[in-house]
């Protein structure tokens, strides 16, 4: 297999490599690529869609289609680990607790259960990790800083670099950094499974529904211009409105999907504990 | 050897991008451990987002945000020139999340391949299945 | 010529088709019956409703899709294919009558499938004798192999798998592998797949490729039995009797015989094999088969398997006849379709009525048996006559005719192969009528008595074996058709 | 509203995916409406969209009302009509067939499941009728994502395994499709199909556009199974659960046949294709080994399932072989088999569906005495096998017969007997298993009370949408002339000769 797969990549190296001899110098600025269809991009994205930030213009307006099966995709690929891995039925190891005055670990053989709004003992995971009193506090004040940073870096989409995706997945690192931090069972309390679902299809849903919207009102798939019409602003600036919109979909479909994944893969579909 | 030298240096870009994607290549044919095929398999994404990426670049123009913000644009032209081709990168985050999520699932199969077998070594696993 | 676009050639075909259901979901045995009579009488209606226009020298056709120009689903009934429509849907109803018989006899089981593919092959022959192009014949003779081979593995045990097996190697294989292939090439050539009267390759391919798809036609019809694709007809004789008269008598062989015929005639034509010398080669290949079949009949024991290497010997009469591509030979050869129709399903009724009222296979086992069923024997004797080709039975018009179309060609090694044969088939067919009447009786096998098969067995054997004398005496729409068909060809 | 059928194809099933997710959280027993209706909706839109191509010639559609090649568009011609009404009818018939199965096989997930089947759905019909480079590659992975978590839900033991390796080399096709349409926009700088055929003929010559042929062609055939890339094909689709398969099965493979037909036919043009390169030979000679080895290790499996998906590897050397013939017949044939394939794939795999629902066990040896338990789903098998085999008047005869012929016109006699080995190795291979339903267990004839193990059918609704393709077979069969010259012929570019 090695031998075999060195000749491959060999092979494909060098059909790559002797492609490159009709190519362009790097950085050629007379190129095709960079003489035939961008330069409209860079010249008329601002008059046509208000928007300042060419990569924020192109990917939610020009190709926005294609940004919305991206974001599809993520979609899927949230649905995917969570169809192949969830398991609804409750592990059924033993138990760990602590007793929260004392720091003495309880661990309890068979079905049985503290319930889980005792206030002296908690939970804590079967690969036990020491109590950190540093890194909760820390996390603690940094959440909301980061989630802030996550709204701003969606709402700055348009003006410096950034967008949905980006701002999506700062927001949904905001919840990784409490389940590492503290466990998942925590993560999980602040924000459903249900939730978490819902809201990753809702999030696509905002996009392709803002696109059907358009639809609706008497112009192609994706054209924002439209919006025009139920909005108090001219078709310009409906563009950068509609691509706000799109962004804001894809900030709660990446946010939801990024926690999904990770919950999902850590605990192995059980949710209780990982990581 | 001019013409090779010049060759090289003047798209070094696409040699780079070359060396990784063997790399790549190489890790997701050659190697045994799941993981690490995964882990051949994002190099190798990365490289043809490199690729991409490299096309987009002009000499001596910017980031692709127009700078002169508010004033009437129709007065002076933009030059194509000052910026960059921002469409590799608008494709190449469309890549990027591609990848990602490929890895996503990829993990996720390779979690239930764990389950399964307790090993994530190809030949282990195939020498189970064929014990079977 | 006169054409007449009609859909009746459509309906014949279809009558069997659609009592397929009505068979299947028949829940009482007389019901199911009354269906397949019903439908079969239909079908004989329909086709005898032709014969006179036919005779009179007009053709049916009928184009159901056309789905490439030249390649369509189309249906013709000329002389030819009235000829063994006739006999096919005739003989339908008397197998009918015997199956039932039969079936009910013997207690077998799945009757109800068993009718419902009867049926259904029917069609595919009627199918088959209709087509007025290659395409169309190929769909029938496929539908043919299928709808047959569950009536061959009846049975369902591991005698019938084998044979099963057998069977559908030799049809399909050779079908798929050199028929369809040899089909295209001829579309590529000539961009038609219509039979004429003139052939249709003249002029479109050399010699050699000629002669190519000759052989892969010749030996693609496998249903023919030309050696050495005979092998799956002995194997086939595992199926109940009724089915192994239709397959010699009515459809399956004489499909395979008949898709030959019309290939040399229709495809290749006359003109062209006579003027590239390509009737020799058949002829060698026709008259081995025949002598070959002849003599491994002879070591038969078991009745059915004897009638089957019979079969063989006796179809390549006909492809013999029609190589000669003299007038009066390929009038022979065609008659022989009808005349050997007759005669064999009689042989066949006769063994199988045989092993209802006894339970016997073989030959060694019969003795005395003419006491003992007088009327089906007698019936076995007559029938024997007119497969030797000996008066007063209709076989002897055919042996007559290829016998004056040798010498019209002047192929006196073929007169010879005809008349050893035929001396051959006496040497089989004989010991049996002698044995079964006239050794004395205290050697009988049998107690005394007469104790014939159930009647729906006897009288059809009966009406048949009356059948091959009275066509001595009247083998006229036969006889008429045949002429008709080579005095088209404009003769040579 | 008709002017937008092409988009409303892609987006309804789209936006439906995402009321079904969201619904699996909220009334589970409502999500298979909504994708019945969904689909429903797809099939209406894509049949009158075909006709409404039929009627005005290509149509075109531009998202976000975006000329291109700046923005994507639609161009939707018959081919692209063609296959939408293909992918959607068989999407539709699998989704109502399978329904039981999936109830009973995820009581718990089977929203999700749902959801993936559409997303699929809306991948491959997007692949159908894009008009853009990228787009494509975008849907494909959305396509290959939601196949690999389809495809892992089988079989507990083997099924992950061997998804993950359909991730690993089904990701090497899509990156060097990327890779591919890369070196594309490097010489051409655009994306839009129909932009690059009208840039690329100066360039012909140049080494870029040769490599990005190659790894597009590549990179199309790692993801259609094509023999010697086959190798990921037999075991995803034989342990993936059957109402995956049976959906999967019939429409991945072909629609990346697809693919490659509109690389060929929009981007690179048939003339660089088939003039400029000389690798036509080079692509028939390796579908005659698809074919002859397809064939060859379909013979050796003794699972009904891993039998049908080597003759899957060997129906896609038909169509490939077909196409690259190079002329009319041969890639009407091709295109025409698309059709046919997955009519006829979607028939077998839909009959062993019905048959693992009741029996649960696909070795050879658990078929025994299947004639009599499950009469109606093993005739339509039989009438799958049939068409497989190519026996008139099933459709299956109808594309042999236009491969044969372009066979035959381009002089490519190894090709006409590779397809003639692979109908008799059919025959081999369907009629094995129909002795073994059919003969055993022996039992000794003459036995009147023949009706021993009573019948133990499949319920109505996977047998309604069974009967209906096997049907089909026929009818498609019979009409596939009127097919060729209505929907076909005008496809074929006129220099094709």
């Amino acid at each position: 297999m090695k031998k075999i797969g060195l000749i491959i990549v060999c092979l494909s190296g060098a059909l790559l490599l002797y492609a490159t001899q009709d190519f362009p110098r790097w950085g050629d600025p007379n190129s095709p690529a960079s003489t035939h269809v961008s330069p409209r991009y860079i010249q008329k994205s601002l008059e046509e869609t208000d928007v300042p930030n060419l990569v924020t213009s192109i990917l939610a307006d020009y190709r926005g289609y294609d940004t919305m099966f991206e974001t599809t995709v993520i979609f899927a690929a949230g649905l995917s680990c969570f169809i192949l891995l969830r398991a609804f039925k409750k592990k059924e190891d033993d138990l760990y607790y602590r007793h929260i005055s004392t720091g003495i670990t309880l661990h309890i053989k068979g079905d049985k259960t503290i319930p889980a709004s005792s206030k002296e003992f908690e939970r804590i995971d079967t690969m036990w990790t020491p109590y950190d009193l540093i890194i909760k506090t820390v996390c603690r004040f940094l959440v909301p800083f980061i989630q802030i940073f996550a709204l701003y870096v969606l709402a700055h989409g348009h003006e410096s670099p950034g967008g949905g995706f980006q701002g999506g997945v700062i927001f949904g690192a905001s919840f990784i950094v409490i389940a590492i931090a503290f466990d998942l069972r925590t993560a999980l309390i602040r924000f459903k499974e249900k939730m978490d679902g819902l809201l990753s299809a809702l999030g696509v849903f905002i996009y392709a529904g803002l696109g059907a919207l358009c639809l609706l009102l008497g112009g192609n798939f994706l054209n924002y211009k439209e919006l025009a019409t139920i909005l108090p602003m001219d078709p310009v600036e409906a563009r950068a409105y509609g691509i706000l919109g799109v962004e804001i979909g894809v900030f709660i479909a990446v946010m939801a999907v990024m926690l999904s994944i990770y919950v999902n893969i850590v605990s192995e579909g059980r949710h209780d504990e990982g990581l | 050897m001019d013409v090779l030298i010049h060759h090289i240096i003047g798209k070094y870009n696409y040699w780079l991008y070359t060396i990784l994607m063997m790399i790549g290549l190489y890790a997701m044919i050659a190697k045994n451990n799941l993981i690490k095929k995964l882990v051949g398999m994002n190099i190798f994404q990365t490289a043809i987002i490199l690729f991409y990426v490299s096309i987009a670049c002009k000499k001596g123009a910017t980031i692709p945000i127009i700078e002169e913000h508010g004033g009437s644009v129709a007065g002076h032209a933009i030059r194509v020139a000052d910026y960059i081709n921002p469409l590799p990168h608008v494709l190449m985050l469309t890549a990027i999340v591609v990848s990602v999520s490929t890895f996503g699932v990829a993990l996720a199969l390779a979690v239930k391949i764990y389950q399964k077998y307790k090993t994530l070594e190809e030949d282990e696993i195939l020498m189970r299945l064929r014990d079977k | 010529m006169e054409m007449v676009n009609s859909i009746r050639p459509l309906l014949a075909v279809m009558v069997s088709l659609c009592a397929v259901p009505l068979i299947a979901a028949a829940r009482k045995p007389n019901v199911r019956e009354m269906w397949t009579f019903l439908a079969a009488a239909l079908k004989f209606l329909i086709v005898i409703s032709m014969l006179p226009a036919v005779l009179r020298g007009s053709q049916f056709t009928y184009t159901l899709v056309e789905f490439l120009p030249g390649a369509a689903i189309r249906f013709k009934v000329d002389a030819l294919g009235m000829l063994f429509a006739l006999v096919a849907s005739s003989l339908w109803i008397i197998t009918s009558v015997y199956s039932v018989g039969y079936m009910r006899g013997l207690k077998e089981h799945s009757q109800t499938r068993y009718f419902c593919f009867f049926a259904l092959a029917l069609s595919a022959t009627i199918g088959v004798a209709f087509s007025a192009n290659l395409l169309t014949l190929y769909l029938f003779y496929e539908m043919l192999s299928l709808a047959t081979y569950p009536l061959v593995t009846h049975h369902q045990d591991r005698e019938a798998r084998q044979s099963g097996r057998k069977y559908l190697t030799y049809i399909l294989g050779t079908s798929i592998g050199l028929v369809l292939p040899a089909m295209l090439i001829i579309y590529h050539l000539t961009g038609s797949l219509e039979f004429s009267s003139v052939g249709l390759l003249a002029g479109h391919a050399s010699k050699g490729l000629v002669a190519l798809l000759l052989f892969m036609l010749l030996f693609g019809f496998a249903k023919a039995a030309i050696m050495p694709f005979h092998g799956w007809l002995p194997a086939a004789m595992v199926a109940p009797t009724p089915v192994s008269a239709l397959l010699h008598a009515v459809a399956v062989v004489k499909v395979g015989v008949f898709s030959i015929v019309r290939v040399l005639i229709g495809i290749f034509g006359t003109d062209l094999l006579f003027s590239y010398h390509l009737s020799t080669p058949i002829l060698i290949v026709a008259s081995i088969t025949i002598l070959a079949g002849s003599l491994i009949a002879l070591s038969q024991d078991n009745l059915k398997r004897l009638l089957a290497f019979s079969t063989i010997s006796q179809l390549s009469y006909i492809i013999l006849g029609v190589a000669l591509l003299s007038p009066k030979g390929m009038t022979g050869g065609i008659l022989h379709i009808a005349m050997h129709a007759f005669g064999k399903i009689t042989l066949f009724f006769c063994a199988g009525a045989i092993f209802v009222a006894t339970g016997k296979k073989n030959i060694s086992e019969m003795t005395g048996i003419g006491r003992r069923m007088p009327v089906t024997m007698a019936a076995f004797f007559i029938a024997s006559l007119s497969i030797i080709g000996l008066p007063p039975c209709g076989g002897f018009w055919s042996k007559w005719y290829l016998v004056l179309g040798s010498l019209e060609a002047n192929h006196l090694s073929v007169l010879f192969v005809l008349l050893f044969s035929s001396f051959l088939n006496a040497c089989y067919f004989m010991p049996i009528a002698y044995r079964a009447f006239f050794l004395r009786p205290e050697e009988s096998m049998f107690e005394k008595g007469v104790q014939e098969g159930p009647p729906f067995c006897v009288v059809p054997l009966v009406i048949t074996a009356l059948f091959s004398i009275f066509l001595l005496f009247y083998p006229q729409p036969f006889l008429d058709l045949a002429t008709m068909m080579v005095r088209s060809l404009g003769g040579t | 509203m008709t002017h937008n059928f092409p988009v409303l194809i892609v987006t309804v099933p789209l936006l439906s995916a995402f009321i079904i997710s969201g619904l699996s959280w909220v009334k589970k027993s409502l999500c298979f409406p909504v994708a019945l209706l969904a689909l429903g909706t797809s099939v209406f839109c894509a049949i009158g969209l075909l006709f409404r191509v039929l009627d005005l010639g290509v149509v075109e559609y531009h998202m976000g009302g975006w000329m291109p090649p700046w923005g994507i568009a639609y161009r939707v011609d018959l081919l692209n009509g063609l296959m939408l009404v293909i992918v959607s009818l068989v999407a539709l018939t699998n989704l109502v067939a399978t329904h039981r199965t999936v109830v009973a096989d995820f009581p718990e997930k089977h929203g999700t499941f749902y959801t993936l089947y559409v997303l699929f759905v809306t991948g491959l019909m997007g692949i159908s009728v894009t008009g853009d480079v990228f787009n494509l590659y975008v849907l494909l992975e959305i396509t290959s994502l939601t196949a690999y978590a389809l495809i892992a839900l089988g079989q507990p033991d083997r099924a992950p395994l061997a998804s993950l390796n359909y991730v690993f080399i089904g990701t090497i096709g899509a990156c060097f499709y990327l890779l591919g349409i890369g070196y594309l926009y490097i010489m051409t700088g655009s994306l839009n199909m129909a932009d690059i055929a009208s840039l690329l003929p100066p360039i012909y010559h140049s080494k870029a556009v040769l490599v990005a042929f190659i790894f597009c062609m590549v990179g199309v055939c790692t993801k259609m199974a094509f023999f010697p890339l086959h190798v990921w094909l037999p075991n995803a689709y034989t342990y993936a659960p059957d109402a995956a398969t049976s959906v999967i099965a019939p429409l991945m493979t072909k629609v990346m046949v697809y693919v490659m037909i509109r690389l060929v036919f929009s981007v690179f043009l048939p003339d660089f294709s088939f003039h400029v390169l000389h690798i036509s030979h080079a692509f028939v000679w390796l579908a005659c080994l698809a074919i002859v080895m397809g064939s060859l290790l379909a013979l050796s499996q003794k699972n009904i399932k891993t039998m049908l998906t080597y003759i899957i590897v060997s129906e896609i050397g038909y169509m490939v072989g077909g196409f690259w013939l190079g002329n009319r017949l041969g890639m009407s044939g091709a295109i025409l088999h698309i059709l046919n394939d997955a009519i006829m794939t979607l028939c077998l795999f839909l009959a062993v569906g019905n048959i693992s629902y009741k029996i649960r066990e696909l070795d050879f040896v658990h078929l025994k005495g299947l004639f009599r338990k499950m009469p109606i789903t093993m005739a339509a098998f039989v009438a799958g096998g049939l068409s497989a085999i190519g026996v008139p008047p099933t459709c299956g005869f109808f594309s042999k017969w236009y491969l044969i012929s372009g066979a035959i016109q381009a002089g490519q006699y190894g090709f006409m007997l590779a397809l003639l080995f692979s109908s008799l190795v059919n025959v081999v291979l369907f009629f094995r298993i129909i002795e073994i339903a059919y003969f055993e267990p022996m039992e000794p004839h003459n036995d009147t009370t023949g009706l021993k193990g009573s019948i133990i059918e499949a319920p109505l609704t996977m047998l309604v949408p069974l009967l209906i393709v096997a049907v089909s077979l026929v009818v498609v069969g019979i009409y596939s002339g009127d097919i060729v010259t209505t929907l076909i012929a005008p496809i074929l570019p006129k220099g094709i000769g």
